[in-house]
């Protein structure tokens, strides 16, 4: 049995990675892997978190909750990513690039 | 636990071996048969040079391939290039992984049941590498920044994904009479009752028109209409990199021949046989080996409706080819479905 | 219920006035509003039937505590409604005879700010002042910004915007942190008393109420953004902002501010030395100054600071003449800005040297100036006499240096007041056509009426101090 | 440890796969001869020059399919755990998921309504 | 299940309603028609006649505030649709989609009025917050629009991801997302629940756009279309504050130092936008962004709700997002109307149209608080229900004299309306729009003079 704490300190990682990445990258597809990344690692600690609530309340439903999220959050991905491209060919489109450097024109 | 751990391990690498071995084997008198049956569909004689019936000829094919020039064009993407085809390669040979070919069979004192894995999610792993599959297509076509091979690689994806749909959909009726996602459990419940088949044929027909277009065969062959798109994803690939394609599509063939088998036709069932009477009179390594026949001898039936009907239906337009996947697939995947659902409730209670 | 009146009529009739176009001018509906609103108040007043003189429904709940309309005509509040009826009376009058050539919507808003006034007034309840004492502000600041004169007014009147909310929102902190932390039963003044006064440390509460009516009323280091105002504004709202809405800060401290925190009245002295030096500078640009709606404004700051001095000098005469001084202050600067205001209209009147010798024009407005002015300065038999005098007294027997100070602003107010009035009305004449004009009848009958009160208060004050006693 | 071991087979299945074809494309690479010329390392484009970059915007309907296809593709999903455990839920989770697949064909038929299916328009 | 029913079942009616009804007008009637079912079955879940009712018990509940909040942002939704009634046509043509985004959306919100689940309650805010990103890029010929759509979309995504991060941070603590059991949980992972709390704070300030988590606001408000910022601004963020405070109202405090925490956390972020959103603002050249960083300015002041959770704050918020829902919904009408979003846009429009200026005025003096309008009220009781704490006095204080500056920049339109001459043509506005504009100005003044209206509205509808 893996301790939880290697899960938590991986998944964390793994949001760390992605938050950066969507502040410091300057593409915008790459952003959106980014926040990917931010839900599965969200995914990887519930599933860890699900098996370990599981684990102490052995024969009860304790726990299917965390995995039922995780399904929740797949198609929330899901959704969102399909809006994120539609938005970004609307945007390449006009711009021919996908820098968010070029989202300038609402600046002051 | 360690010894026994590396004997397993060693058992497993070693079936691994035998199948990628073998599809690649099948693979190949594949294309001889292909060319066999275009000939004998249209009245001519095929291959006859090498080997008796030319049954060599494959194997001068291959060898053709290995020594051919290398080239990579000067504007590809030259990692990608790579990528392209290594990953349909390997994604093909993966797809069987989860395949029970046989009943399992004595070793000495083990029992080795020749599937590579038996994971609990075996459909949805098939599911998963196939539409993985499009990756290899589509970075292919990317990287040659040719813009038949982009079309090419488009059509493809667009086609593959669009025809997982219904065939996800057709095999949820599956999932609802056998209950697990297991393959073993699957053709283990078609050897007490009737095969899918006849359970599911409308699920059948769907898969069935689904791993065509699945394996960009005619008559869904759009990517690499060559008299559209000359060679389409693989127009400017040449030698061993070529063959990968090529390969991966036979390969991509025979799989799904095996498992269109598995999940409707039985599996390694041997229809009209009381399985458990024969295998005590028989023993279990022979009924493994009957197990197996049987099993390859549908899938080779497969092969071989693939190829007839390669030679037989023309290619669809794409157009036609999209409103088939969505506007028809979908809709009746989806009300089989639900049909399936209302009548096993209804008998079950 | 009948004093709500008093509020209600001029609100509606302003709010119909300010929607209604302008093809017919209406003015005379704020005449008679206003002055039946005297009359009425007078009555209300002097019938001494108590039944009318309160009014207290239940409003609204917040948190438990609950908030009340209650309204009373009483003491100083009733002193202050009486002026605020009487200044709009003669204001109406005024422009009814003078000048007719305002829209609808001028008089709609003064009605509204009309209203306004007499709620502040009359309000016994804590949310409802503040409501009061907000609404007064918004018609004041469009009819600054819509008919105030063309360079300056929206530079003055945003500043005198944004200082006077900036007050009011102190206060509103102040306000909430009574209400809901302090818990008192309900917002009335009785109840809000009695919750704050046993608390020993409310330094920081008193000093939001106060700077929230300091710069209303407005005291020396607040009051920057007054003289622009005066300056800028059309002369009816000049004589609502310094007749009434600076009385408004004054009562607030009187009513609100000395009864909620009676602590404060003994912590104040280096303030009141402030406000004190406030008083002589102000004074002391007033003698200076050449424009005269800036003398009238900067003496208006100083007579104010005199006012708020001696209310914390901590004796009942003091007080008394601080609210006697209240209303009679708020009648002179009427007749000085009305006059100031003819004369401009007649003569061009802006700066100190712009005419001169207009005695010998038109000696109708000579003599009523002269005499406003002589008010202004506390002449002995007008009304601002007895109050400068009782002031004066309190601050001397509290504090001699405040009362030198306050003296010393009563002889730099007969200075200026005197230099004004004399560079105007006397010397060679200058600027003014020979032609000998008529004094209008009305304005005989305005200025009478203005003239007629200073001098009864200063001869026979006890109608005032009676009303206060009540 | 039983779950995870059951998927060792299939790394090993991966090792050897990519172990065979990287190794073949490595030998094909030293084998084949290497005789490239200009024309020969341009892309092919019908034996004319080529024209411009081949990556450029194509038809929007491609990635109107791809998108669909991620929204309708985790719909299906959600069928799979259903479908396993169909016979347990029986007729309460039949009508749930009727519900279901009645807001998929209603997102289905809006889709199509719209012409998003619709190749040629 | 009422509220999400009927509300899903609009969305989805106005899929098809453009393939049915052509016209503009009978679109807006059916929204109108549909708000006013949501509303009659709204009234009905309060009434204890529910559809489906017991069928998830650990995934939603009645609870009557959240579903008075949901029927008054209905209401709020009704005026609106009919105040933009030819608007919507302005981003594009496809008036039947823009409508069934926001009912979409509106499903979103009944879900955030019946959660008691946090799955839920995620599900709730992505359903709101993804129709609003196609919302964003609606005018998909303007690049603005479409760059608002993009900021929207990977800003709100990302917050979605922190906010999935405190979930699971939580839920690994309290082994449950159900709220009752996040708040009555086994004291275990102490530092994961708090860093969990942490992250859901911070994702929520990001849904209702409050520093340090605003700065996508003013860009994002300004290059959405018009009418759809206006829902945005008003109806989706009562929602969101809605939804902020229930899941404040499980937070866990078990100590005063956990206490004194939260407070300063709070104050924080308090004092931090309206420090950022008025000082933003003051240098705006365009209404549009200066209501947009007026919205983060107002959000700050929402944000006192969440001080001491109790019926009186619960309802100062419910009273706040009226009335600060009304008087912007006129103030972006206003914007539609005249011809250039600059304040210059607004020179002489108590000329040009009296009615939408006075209706204006009441509007921006409703935002800025001042008396006899709703906003003062609700500056008033949502400031008070703060005040159970002493040392709030110098919050609440500084939070007023920031307020005196937003009142620069709102009366600034004010002196362009009245004190500035404009050119151009008189504003011609049609006879329903008048009427609605007076009835948001007599709303906004009824509320103001007489709050208890709505406490009887809501009365009303609890005991039908």
């Amino acid at each position: 049995m893996i301790p939880i704490s290697y899960y938590l300190f991986l998944s964390l990682a793994l949001f760390s990675i992605g938050m950066i990445g969507v502040m410091t990258r300057r593409n915008i597809i790459i952003m959106l892997m980014c926040v990917e990344l931010m839900l599965n690692s969200v995914n990887l600690l519930l599933v860890a978190f699900s098996k370990m609530h599981h684990a102490q309340n052995l024969g009860t439903d304790v726990g299917i909750d965390g995995q039922m999220l995780v399904l929740f959050i797949m198609v929330v991905a899901a959704a969102e990513v399909a809006i994120g491209l539609s938005i970004m060919i609307l945007f390449y489109r006009k711009m021919y690039n996908v820098d968010v450097k070029s989202l300038n024109r609402l600046k002051h | 636990m360690n010894p026994e751990f590396w004997s397993l391990i060693g058992e497993k690498a070693a079936l691994a071996g035998i199948m990628i071995g073998f599809a690649l084997v099948v693979a190949m008198y594949s294309t001889w048969a292909e060319r066999k049956v275009a000939a004998y569909i249209q009245d001519r004689r095929g291959p006859d040079r090498a080997g008796w019936g030319g049954l060599l000829q494959p194997l001068a094919d291959g060898g053709k391939l290995f020594f051919k020039e290398e080239i990579t064009p000067r504007h590809a993407e030259k990692f990608l290039f790579i990528l392209g085809p290594t990953l349909a390669m390997i994604l093909a040979c993966m797809t069987g992984a989860v395949i029970p070919w046989s009943t399992g069979f004595e070793w000495g004192d083990r029992i080795i049941v020749p599937q590579i894995a038996d994971i609990n999610v075996g459909f949805l792993y098939i599911l998963g590498v196939l539409s993985l599959g499009v990756y290899g297509i589509m970075l292919g076509s990317w990287a040659s920044n040719n813009k038949w091979s982009l079309m090419g690689g488009l059509r493809a994806a667009s086609q593959i994904i669009s025809y997982e749909l219904p065939m996800g959909i057709a095999l949820i009726t599956i999932l609802m009479i056998s209950g697990t996602l297991k393959l073993g459990g699957i053709v283990e419940q078609q050897m007490d009752g009737y095969w899918n088949i006849i359970l599911q044929p409308i699920g059948f027909i769907i898969f069935l028109v689904c791993a065509f277009a699945e394996t960009n065969r005619t008559p869904f062959d759009l990517p690499e209409a060559e008299n559209e798109l000359i060679g389409g994803y693989h127009s400017e690939y040449s030698s061993m990199k070529l063959g990968f394609f090529l390969f991966a599509e036979y390969i991509n063939i025979f799989i799904s021949s095996v498992i269109i088998a598995t999940i409707y036709f039985g599996g390694y069932d041997i229809p009209f046989v009381n399985d458990a009477k024969l295998t005590e009179s028989i023993g279990m390594n022979w009924m493994a080996v009957l197990h197996f026949l049987s099993l390859f001898i549908k899938a080779c039936f497969f092969i071989f409706v693939f190829m007839w009907v390669r030679w037989t239906i023309p290619r669809f337009r794409y157009d036609q080819l999209m409103d088939l996947g969505w506007k028809k697939l979908l809709p009746l995947a989806l009300a089989n479905m639900l049909i399936t659902g209302l009548v096993i409730l209804w008998f079950n209670n | 219920m009948l004093l709500s009146l008093l509020i209600l009529l001029p609100l509606i009739a302003g709010l119909c006035l300010t929607v209604i176009k302008n093809e017919k001018p209406l003015g005379f509906v704020g005449t008679a509003v206003s002055i039946y609103s005297l009359v009425y108040s007078i009555f209300l007043l002097f019938a001494q039937t108590p039944v009318d003189t309160t009014v207290l429904f239940p409003w609204f709940e917040i948190g438990g505590i609950k908030t009340n309309i209650a309204l009373s005509l009483t003491g100083l509040g009733g002193t202050m409604v009486l002026l605020t009826n009487l200044v709009f009376a003669l204001l109406f009058l005024y422009f009814f005879s003078i000048k007719k050539e305002y829209s609808n919507t001028f008089y709609g808003l003064l009605l509204i700010a009309y209203g306004g006034l007499n709620g502040v007034f009359l309000a016994q309840d804590l949310v409802l002042f503040y409501f009061f004492w907000e609404i007064v502000l918004i018609p004041i600041y469009f009819l600054i910004g819509i008919w105030g004169s063309k360079k300056t007014r929206i530079s003055a009147n945003t500043t005198f915007f944004l200082y006077t909310i900036l007050g009011s929102m102190l206060m509103l902190g102040g306000i909430i942190y009574i209400g809901f932390q302090l818990k008192p039963e309900s917002f009335l003044l009785e109840d809000v008393m009695k919750v704050t006064a046993p608390f020993g440390n409310l330094q920081t509460l008193a000093w939001l109420f106060l700077l929230a009516f300091a710069i209303k009323i407005p005291l020396f280091p607040l009051h920057s953004w007054q003289p622009a105002v005066y300056k800028t504004s059309p002369t009816p709202v000049t004589v609502v902002l310094s007749a009434l809405m600076a009385k408004m800060g004054l009562f607030a401290v009187v009513n609100w501010y000395m009864n909620m925190f009676p602590f404060s009245c003994e912590m104040y002295d280096n303030l009141l030395y402030v406000v004190g030096f406030g008083l002589v500078y102000a004074s002391l640009i007033a003698l200076t100054s050449n424009n005269v709606k800036k003398i009238i404004a900067y003496s208006s700051i100083a007579h104010l600071a005199l006012i708020f001095m001696s209310l914390f000098a901590k004796s009942q005469m003091g007080i008394q003449g601080s609210y006697f001084q209240m209303f009679s202050h708020g009648i002179v600067v009427v007749g000085l800005w009305l006059s100031v205001d003819y004369m401009q209209r007649r003569y061009k009147l802006t700066d100190i040297k712009s005419i001169s010798g207009l005695a010998t024009v038109d000696p109708a407005i000579a003599v009523f100036f002269t005499f406003f002015g002589l008010a202004n300065v506390a002449l002995p038999l007008t009304s601002s006499f007895i109050g400068e005098f009782m002031m004066l007294n309190a601050l001397y027997s509290y504090n001699p240096i405040l009362c030198i100070i306050g003296c010393s602003g009563v002889i730099l107010s007969a200075a200026y007041t005197l230099r004004l009035s004399t560079a105007i009305l006397f010397g060679e004449r200058e600027n003014v056509s020979k032609k000998v004009r008529k004094f209008p009848t009305t304005l005989y009958l305005i200025f009478g009426i203005i003239s007629i009160i200073i001098l009864v208060l200063g001869i026979y004050p006890s109608i005032l101090f009676n009303l206060l006693e009540k | 440890m039983q779950t995870s071991f059951d998927y060792i087979p299939i790394v090993i299945l991966f090792l050897l796969a990519a172990g065979f074809v990287i190794g073949t494309i490595v030998a094909t690479h030293f084998l084949g001869p290497k005789r490239s010329t200009d024309e020969k390392l341009d892309n092919f484009e019908s034996g004319i020059e080529q024209i411009g970059n081949a990556r450029r915007p194509f038809s929007i309907k491609y990635y109107l399919v791809a998108i669909l296809f991620v929204l309708f593709d985790v719909e299906v999903i959600f069928f799979y755990p259903y479908a396993v455990n169909f016979r347990e839920l029986g007729w309460e989770g039949f009508a749930a998921v009727s519900t279901f697949i009645g807001l998929f064909l209603i997102m289905y038929i809006y889709v199509r309504k719209k012409g998003a299916l619709d190749w040629e328009k | 299940m009422n509220i999400i029913l009927t509300s899903a079942l609009s969305g989805i009616i106005f899929m098809f309603a453009g393939f049915v009804l052509k016209d503009k007008r009978h679109l807006n009637l059916l929204a109108v028609l549909l708000f006013v079912a949501m509303i009659v079955s709204a009234v009905f879940q309060l009434q204890g006649c529910e559809i489906l009712s017991g069928k998830y018990p650990n995934m939603i509940e009645t609870d009557p505030y959240r579903v008075s909040f949901f029927i008054l942002l209905s209401l709020v939704g009704i005026y609106y649709t009919l105040m933009n009634r030819y608007n919507f046509s302005k981003p594009g043509s496809k008036v039947s989609d823009y409508f069934a985004l926001i009912f979409i959306s509106f499903t979103g919100i009944a879900v955030l009025a019946s959660f008691n689940n946090l799955l839920l309650m995620f599900l709730g805010i992505e359903i709101l917050s993804i129709p609003l990103y196609a919302l964003a890029g609606a005018a998909k010929h303007k690049m603005r629009s479409t760059e608002a759509a993009v900021k929207y979309f990977l800003m709100g995504s990302f917050s979605t991801g922190i906010m999935l991060m405190g979930i699971a941070l939580i839920y690994g603590a309290s082994g449950s997302f159900l709220m009752a059991n996040i708040t009555s949980y086994a004291f275990d992972f102490q530092s994961i629940y708090y860093l969990g709390w942490v992250m859901l704070v911070l994702s929520m300030c990001f849904k209702v756009s409050v520093a340090p988590m605003h700065f996508w606001a003013p860009d994002v408000y300004d290059g959405t279309p018009t009418v759809f910022s206006s829902y945005m601004i008003t109806i989706v963020k009562g929602a969101g504050f809605m939804t902020f405070l229930t899941l404040m109202s499980s937070f866990k405090i078990t100590s005063e130092i956990v206490a004194d925490n939260y407070r300063y956390l709070l104050s924080f972020i308090i004092i931090l936008t309206l420090i950022l959103g008025n000082f933003s603002a003051l240098k705006q050249k365009s209404v549009k962004r200066m209501l947009a960083y007026s919205s983060v300015v107002q959000a700050g002041f929402m944000m006192f709700a969440l001080f001491q959770i109790s019926e009186q704050s619960k309802y100062a918020l419910l009273f706040y997002t009226v009335s600060y829902g009304i008087a912007s919904i006129v103030l972006f009408y206003a914007l539609t109307q005249v011809k250039k979003d600059s304040y210059k846009g607004f020179n002489g429009l108590g000329k040009k149209s009296p009615v939408l200026a006075f209706a204006v005025t009441i509007a921006l003096l409703s935002l800025s608080g001042i008396p006899f309008t709703s906003g003062f009220l609700a500056k008033f009781m949502i400031l008070s229900s703060a005040m159970e704490e002493p040392s709030n006095l110098i919050l609440v204080v500084a939070a007023l004299v920031l307020a005196v500056l937003s009142i620069y920049y709102y009366i600034k339109v004010i002196i362009a309306m009245y004190f500035r001459k404009g050119k151009g043509k008189s504003i011609k506005l049609s006879t329903l729009s008048s009427f609605l504009l007076i009835l948001g100005t007599i709303l906004t003044v009824a509320l103001g003079v007489y709050p208890d209206l709505l406490k009887m509205l809501l009365n009303c509808l609890g005991s039908i």
